[in-house]
């Protein structure tokens, strides 16, 4: 504080007469878009491949590390419910075609999957539908599903979690939880040739199978084969 | 059915409205020429023997309509001389700069909803805005803004000013308390507390000038200090001025006295339960006293609407139009079609892009700002009215800008340094110069 | 079954609905419990003399600094005593903590202190650190140092602003805002975000100096302190602002001791305790800077004594800038961290004065209990003994100069 | 197969929301996953999809004057609408409440590097009564749920709402929390979300210019807001 009582005041207003013919620092947003760092961390984004498909597995690994879930994987059950596990779905609403339910870790509809599946999947869905598909019943479905086949196969865990709105992974990992549940069949644990699930013989898996005799002549048997699914 | 009644089925819809409104319209003016025929007369009389009535009536309802423009233009002044103040550009989007930004904000005030809180007392708090802003735009009636361009003239126009403005502070005080909060209470008690004590240094900073001018009629008070710069009061009473315009901030709420809507300490003062345009009407009243503080410190002290310095060269323009006689008339039919060709045909020779069309609408364009320009002129060199206008909207302007100035700057003082500021300082200062002032013109006139 | 919804009670029944009547509305407005008095001190505080009546300033209330309730109680323009509600932004982050691991953790710690969250991360990095016994590699320890001071110019450029916005100015605020702006944008190019910056990490920091944060920093140090004391002008010989600081909320050392006051308050009031010189960490002992301290203890040297700080660190950034070591800026950790059970407790020395945290570990990979101590709180108490007294506009004028952040305060 | 849901079945939404979803048509999540254990504490068994302020809509006790003109001098003001929208659109006075972090950038949207003030949103009103917008800036608790609807409901009409922040669109950060509420829509409307943690101010400022295009687009039918959140049809 100055001598002359009043010095400052002016001195302040002289100030700021000053700074009303200085450049302005106000950036003009949305004419000039903002400069963002290339570090910035913005919305996160699902990367694709050079052929355009998503490189996510679903892993559900940054699910859950994410400390503040912003990373959500969510998608719709049988009975057109929204499972809503936690994450933004309820703000943005979901999606429901074939690459959304991939993305979002669920069970897909797929045709060419029922011929791929040589179990007999009518039990399940008779399990399913006395317990209301409700998936607070988990255990109770699993413990069924496990004395109708004897094991807990692949297709049906995923006819269940498609059943009952819950993840594939809360099913899998209830699933390996439980020491009374389990995914072999008891007789191939034990060295038994004959499978005990019933299994179809379908369309396709026969059709592999003439493939595969007609490579075998062509090349010889027991040749170097690559190793995993014929397409 | 009638035969009427046919035809008027027959009619289509613009003909029913024709034959509705045209006998209509015939009835009422027979009857209105009728009404003029015999009472008109005696109208006329009247209005002519109480032709001050006339004036009042005209001058209050201009003053009315005066406040809202020049409440928008202040509001648009403080946006953005603030922004620029603040290193930012302030609104730009609505309007030109964004100049229609206050009109935009008064307008949406308008079609807020109006809300009475429930504890509320109901005509009190309907009632307060409008006093609040009746008394600004009534102690706005006797501004002189001009030679001959005044509301009133009172010969007890201060005094009259004084006592509107401390009817302000009624409306503030009706406003805290009806609202039914604390906070408003508490703003409506800041501002009586204020408004009353800033009064007293106010009315006896201006007793000076009185004594000088030897009269309270603004007007006069205003003629007395034509000439020069140097025959203003503000050079024979300059404590008066810094004392009076000290007190004339506290008593129109501004920064940085501006304790009764203090935003951090209580919310929004005695406006806190107010929204639409309840609200809108303290919005403009406090902008409205804004001008009127500025206007009133330059009648007092700077010379009202009086030039700073004598136009050395006089202009006298003896223009008569009737003597042209039938040329005017030629004048007035050739004259703009042939300057609208004469300024676009630059356009058109000049810039092969531009159509003919488009030259003359530019040209027209062109026309029409030189001939404003040429009237604006003749008027400012014909009538001193204008140039007194324009000399006091300017002055009065520059106290406007120092006032949102002072806003952009300074931080708020408190409720006791306040009140000890207007009794320590302010009134002793005030009464010395009353006194010296006193004596001065004791010791001369002898 | 009748239903009971939340509308039906009525605290919760708005002023503006109609089915209300006034009578119960009376009882709405008044800020008095509506159970008992449970203490002496309670039954005391909502009794009222004659003359007296209760002001209730919040939760939302403009210079409340976020949402604050504080019940006033006035005569007339005084404050004759008060009684802060805190609880409005509880987040319960210290359980949060406690369910999360330990990379986690800092994650919910990050926004307790919004203004200045770098330092909310760097201690319980630093309690983590002692449990796992790492070694911050030194370039780390230089970027924490270098960033975190320009987090505590930052964070006292929006006290200057705040500070000035309680007592009516309007103009420092954004004047300090465009120091602050400045600062985030830097520390943005360097850290991934502008507030909430979740930079550091347990063993280091996230991510090397860049390129783009060097030169942002450079340009603005040629010129940040001509800037800031060009800001600061308009202030500081103010006769208004000074008239209203001046021996505004005094409080002497004793009290400030036994208040557990730390930080630019503590040193306000003559003791220059600074936990930098005090109980060294990080690379702070190599450093070469001042502890400045004022011996006033009013809102008016708390003020002043912050600006000191500012030039302070602008000095230990010039020094950081120049030392700046190579090398690694993360230490070699495992994936999953799994101390050894065991407590650690790290202090430092925040904008505000000691933010600590006290971790207990179980030997599992989160910990197992997390204690946060933050300066907010500890400053917010001493309100109570400074307002009584004083009128309403320095109530605002006393909170602001402690500078607490409601974040902090109620976690 | 049940790999279809069943049309038809009771307490089912429809499959795909998107087809039908209306401009201002609330989605309703139904919680079907979890139930309490003691029904009466959360909200006495009801379906959780009843918020109080739709109950509050539905026993019409808060109707209030909406600012048009009724009756056959309706057809006036629905022609006008157009242009006080474009008012209403352009004067958009926010509320001055900050609950946590947001609020320093939503300041920082005003202040002088990102100027708000340039689309006539500056004057930040410390009285609900004179604000048009409620920002709400931060974390949310449940402590302050009460205040904040009170806030809310002190607002006079036309008044809107933006949630600034993860925190207050869908819990963010503090979803776990047991003392946040998850999302500012389960107690309020709200007409736009600004997601991110902190947004940008250019973030909030883009979300203001979302609202005024939501202001010109309702055309003066503000009035008929929905309880629960909107969501844009081409979402």
């Amino acid at each position: 504080m100055s001598l002359i009582p009043g010095l400052g005041i002016v001195r302040g207003m002289a100030l700021t007469l000053r700074r009303f013919f200085q450049p302005k620092v106000t950036h003009l947003y949305p004419e000039v878009p903002a400069e963002i760092s290339p570090k910035f961390r913005g919305r996160l984004q699902l990367l694709y491949d050079e052929h355009g498909t998503l490189k996510c597995e679903t892993c559900f690994q940054c699910a859950q590390a994410c400390p503040i879930e912003c990373i959500d994987m969510g998608g719709v059950d049988t009975k057109g419910r929204f499972a809503v596990h936690w994450g933004a779905s309820e703000t943005y609403g979901e999606r429901r075609e074939e690459s959304a339910l991939r993305r979002a870790g669920r069970t897909v509809p797929d045709v060419a999957y029922e011929h791929w599946s040589p179990i007999d999947l009518s039990a399940v869905d008779a399990i399913l539908h006395e317990a209301d598909h409700d998936p607070r019943r988990l255990l109770e479905i699993l413990g069924a599903t496990q004395a109708a086949y004897g094991y807990l196969p692949v297709a049906a865990l995923k006819r269940i979690s498609f059943g009952t709105g819950a993840w594939y992974a809360m099913v899998y990992g209830t699933a390996t939880y439980y020491h009374h549940l389990r995914f072999e069949p008891p007789a191939r644990l034990a060295g038994a040739d004959e499978p005990v699930a019933p299994t179809v013989e379908s369309g396709r898996e026969r059709v592999e199978a003439d493939y595969l005799a007609a490579l075998d002549q062509a090349i010889g048997p027991g040749s170097k084969r690559p190793a995993g699914r014929v397409n | 059915m009638t035969v009427v009644g046919r035809t008027w089925e027959r009619l289509t819809i613009p003909g029913k409205i024709l034959a509705v409104v045209i006998p209509l319209g015939a009835v009422l003016t027979a009857g209105l020429a009728i009404l003029i025929a015999v009472i008109g007369g005696a109208v006329v009389q009247f209005l002519v023997d109480n032709l001050p009535l006339v004036r009042f009536v005209v001058a209050a309802t201009i003053v009315l309509l005066m406040t809202v423009p020049s409440a928008f233009l202040i509001i648009y002044m403080e946006m953005k001389v603030i922004a620029l103040m603040n290193l930012r550009y302030g609104p730009d989007r609505v309007g030109p700069f964004g100049s229609a930004l206050s009109v935009v904000h008064g307008l949406k005030v308008l079609m807020k909803e109006d809300f009475t809180p429930t504890g509320a007392d109901v005509p009190v708090f309907t009632l307060a805005p409008v006093v609040v802003y009746m008394s600004s735009v009534m102690s706005l009636l006797v501004l002189p803004f001009a030679p001959g361009l005044f509301g009133q003239d009172f010969n007890i126009g201060l005094l009259y000013f004084f006592a509107m403005g401390g009817l302000t502070v009624v409306g503030l005080l009706m406003a805290g308390w009806s609202s039914f909060n604390k906070y408003s209470l508490l703003g409506g008690l800041r501002s009586a507390a204020q408004v009353i004590s800033y009064e007293i240094p106010l009315t006896l900073s201006v007793v000076g000038v009185i004594l000088l001018a030897g009269t309270m009629s603004l007007n006069q008070i205003v003629l007395g200090q034509a000439g020069n710069l140097f025959d203003w009061y503000i050079w024979r009473q300059p404590l008066a001025f810094v004392v009076f315009f000290i007190a004339v901030t506290a008593e129109a709420n501004r920064t940085p006295f501006d304790l009764t809507e203090a935003d951090s300490e209580i919310v929004a003062g005695f406006a806190t339960e107010y929204s639409g345009m309840r609200f809108g009407f303290f919005f403009f009243a406090e902008y409205v006293n804004v001008f009127i503080a500025s206007g009133l410190t330059v009648a007092v002290f700077l010379g009202g609407w009086n030039a700073p310095f004598n136009w050395p060269w006089p202009v006298a323009v003896g223009l008569d139009p009737g003597s042209l006689g039938i040329g005017l008339l030629l004048l007035l039919t050739l004259g703009p079609p042939l300057a609208i060709v004469v300024l676009g045909l630059p356009f058109y020779l000049l810039n092969s892009r531009i159509r003919f069309w488009q030259a003359l609408i530019i040209g027209f364009g062109l026309f029409n700002v030189i001939a404003v320009a040429a009237v604006l002129g003749l008027a400012f060199l014909s009538f001193d009215w204008v140039v007194g206008l324009l000399w006091f909207m300017g002055k009065t302007y520059v106290f406007v800008f120092t006032f949102v100035w002072m806003r952009g700057t300074l931080p708020r003082v408190r409720i006791d340094q306040l009140m000890g500021f207007a009794w320590k300082w302010l009134l002793p200062a005030a009464l010395l110069n009353l006194f010296v002032t006193a004596f001065a013109i004791l010791v001369l006139n002898r | 079954m009748t239903t009971r919804t939340p509308f039906d009670i009525p605290a919760h029944a708005s002023t503006d609905d109609p089915r209300v009547t006034l009578d119960e509305q009376l009882g709405v407005f008044e800020p008095i419990p509506p159970y008992p008095p449970r203490t002496e001190r309670e039954a005391e505080f909502y009794t009222l003399r004659d003359g007296e009546m209760f002001l209730n300033m919040g939760p939302q209330h403009p210079s409340t600094h976020g949402v604050l309730r504080v019940v006033l109680k006035i005569d007339g323009e005084k404050v004759v005593d008060l009684d802060p509600v805190l609880g409005y932004l509880h987040r319960g982050v210290e359980k949060l903590c406690e369910n999360a691991d330990y990379h986690q953790a800092i994650c919910y710690t990050d926004p307790l202190e919004y203004i200045s969250s770098l330092f909310c991360e760097w201690s319980p990095v630093m309690a983590f650190e002692k449990l796992l016994d790492v070694q911050v590699p030194r370039r780390a320890e230089y970027i924490r140092v270098l960033s975190g001071e320009l987090n505590r110019i930052a964070s006292h450029a929006l006290f200057i602003g705040w500070f000035a916005l309680d007592l009516g100015g309007l103009t420092p605020i954004l004047w300090s805002f465009i120091e602050r702006d400045e600062i985030v944008e830097m520390l943005a190019a360097l850290t991934g975000q502008r507030m909430l910056f979740n930079y550091f990490r347990i063993g280091g920091v996230n991510g090397d100096l860049n390129h783009e944060f060097m030169s942002r920093l450079g340009t603005w140090m040629s010129k940040a302190t001509h800037q800031i004391n060009s800001n600061q002008a308009l202030l500081n010989e103010n006769e208004i602002f000074v008239r209203r600081a001046r021996g505004l909320g005094v409080i002497d050392t004793a009290t400030a001791l036994q208040m557990c006051m730390t930080g630019p308050n503590l040193r306000a009031t003559g003791v220059p305790f600074d936990i930098r010189r005090a109980h060294p960490y990080s690379i702070y002992p190599e450093l070469d800077f001042d502890i400045p301290s004022r011996t006033e203890g009013d809102c008016l040297a708390r003020y002043l004594l912050r600006m000191d700080e500012v030039k302070q660190s602008l000095r230990i950034i010039d020094q950081c800038l120049h030392r700046m070591p190579d090398g690694p800026v993360m230490a070699k950790l495992p994936r999953l961290i799994r101390p050894r059970p065991g407590r650690a407790y790290a202090a430092i020395e925040g904008p505000r004065g000691q933010y600590a945290t006290y971790a207990i570990s179980d030997g599992t990979d989160q910990p197992y209990r997390m204690r946060i101590h933050d300066p907010s709180f500890i400053h917010l108490q001493s309100v109570g003994l400074l307002t009584p007294g004083n009128l309403i506009a320095d109530t605002m004028a006393i909170m602001a100069s402690l500078d607490p952040i409601m974040g902090g305060v109620d976690k | 197969m049940a790999l279809k849901p069943e049309p038809g079945a009771a307490g089912n939404l429809p499959a795909v929301i998107g087809e039908q979803r209306h401009l201002v048509e609330p989605i309703v999540v139904p919680n079907t996953l979890w139930q309490s254990s003691n029904p009466v504490a959360y909200n006495g068994g009801q379906a959780s999809d009843i918020t109080h302020l739709r109950e509050f809509e539905a026993s019409g006790a808060g109707r209030r004057d909406n600012a048009r003109w009724a009756g056959p001098l309706e057809v006036i003001p629905t022609k006008a609408d157009i242009v006080l929208d474009l008012i209403r659109a352009n004067s958009l006075w926010p509320l001055l409440s900050g609950l946590a972090c947001c609020a320093i950038e939503m300041m920082s949207a005003a202040t002088s590097k990102n100027d708000m003030d340039r689309w006539g949103m500056f004057p930040f009103r410390a009285s609900p009564r004179q604000a048009d917008v409620l920002i709400v800036a931060g974390t949310c608790t449940t402590k302050m749920a009460g205040p904040l609807v009170r806030l809310w409901e002190q607002m006079p009409e036309p008044k809107w709402c933006v949630a600034m922040g993860d925190c207050t669109c869908s819990g963010g950060r503090y979803k776990r929390s047991y003392s946040t509420i998850q999302g500012i829509d389960r107690i309020m409307p709200v007409d736009v979300y600004v997601p991110g943690c902190p947004p940008r101010p250019e973030g909030l400022i883009y979300g203001m210019m979302k609202l005024q295009q939501l202001i010109k687009d309702r055309r003066g039918h503000w009035p008929e807001r929905a309880i629960g959140p909107t969501v844009p049809e081409d979402l």
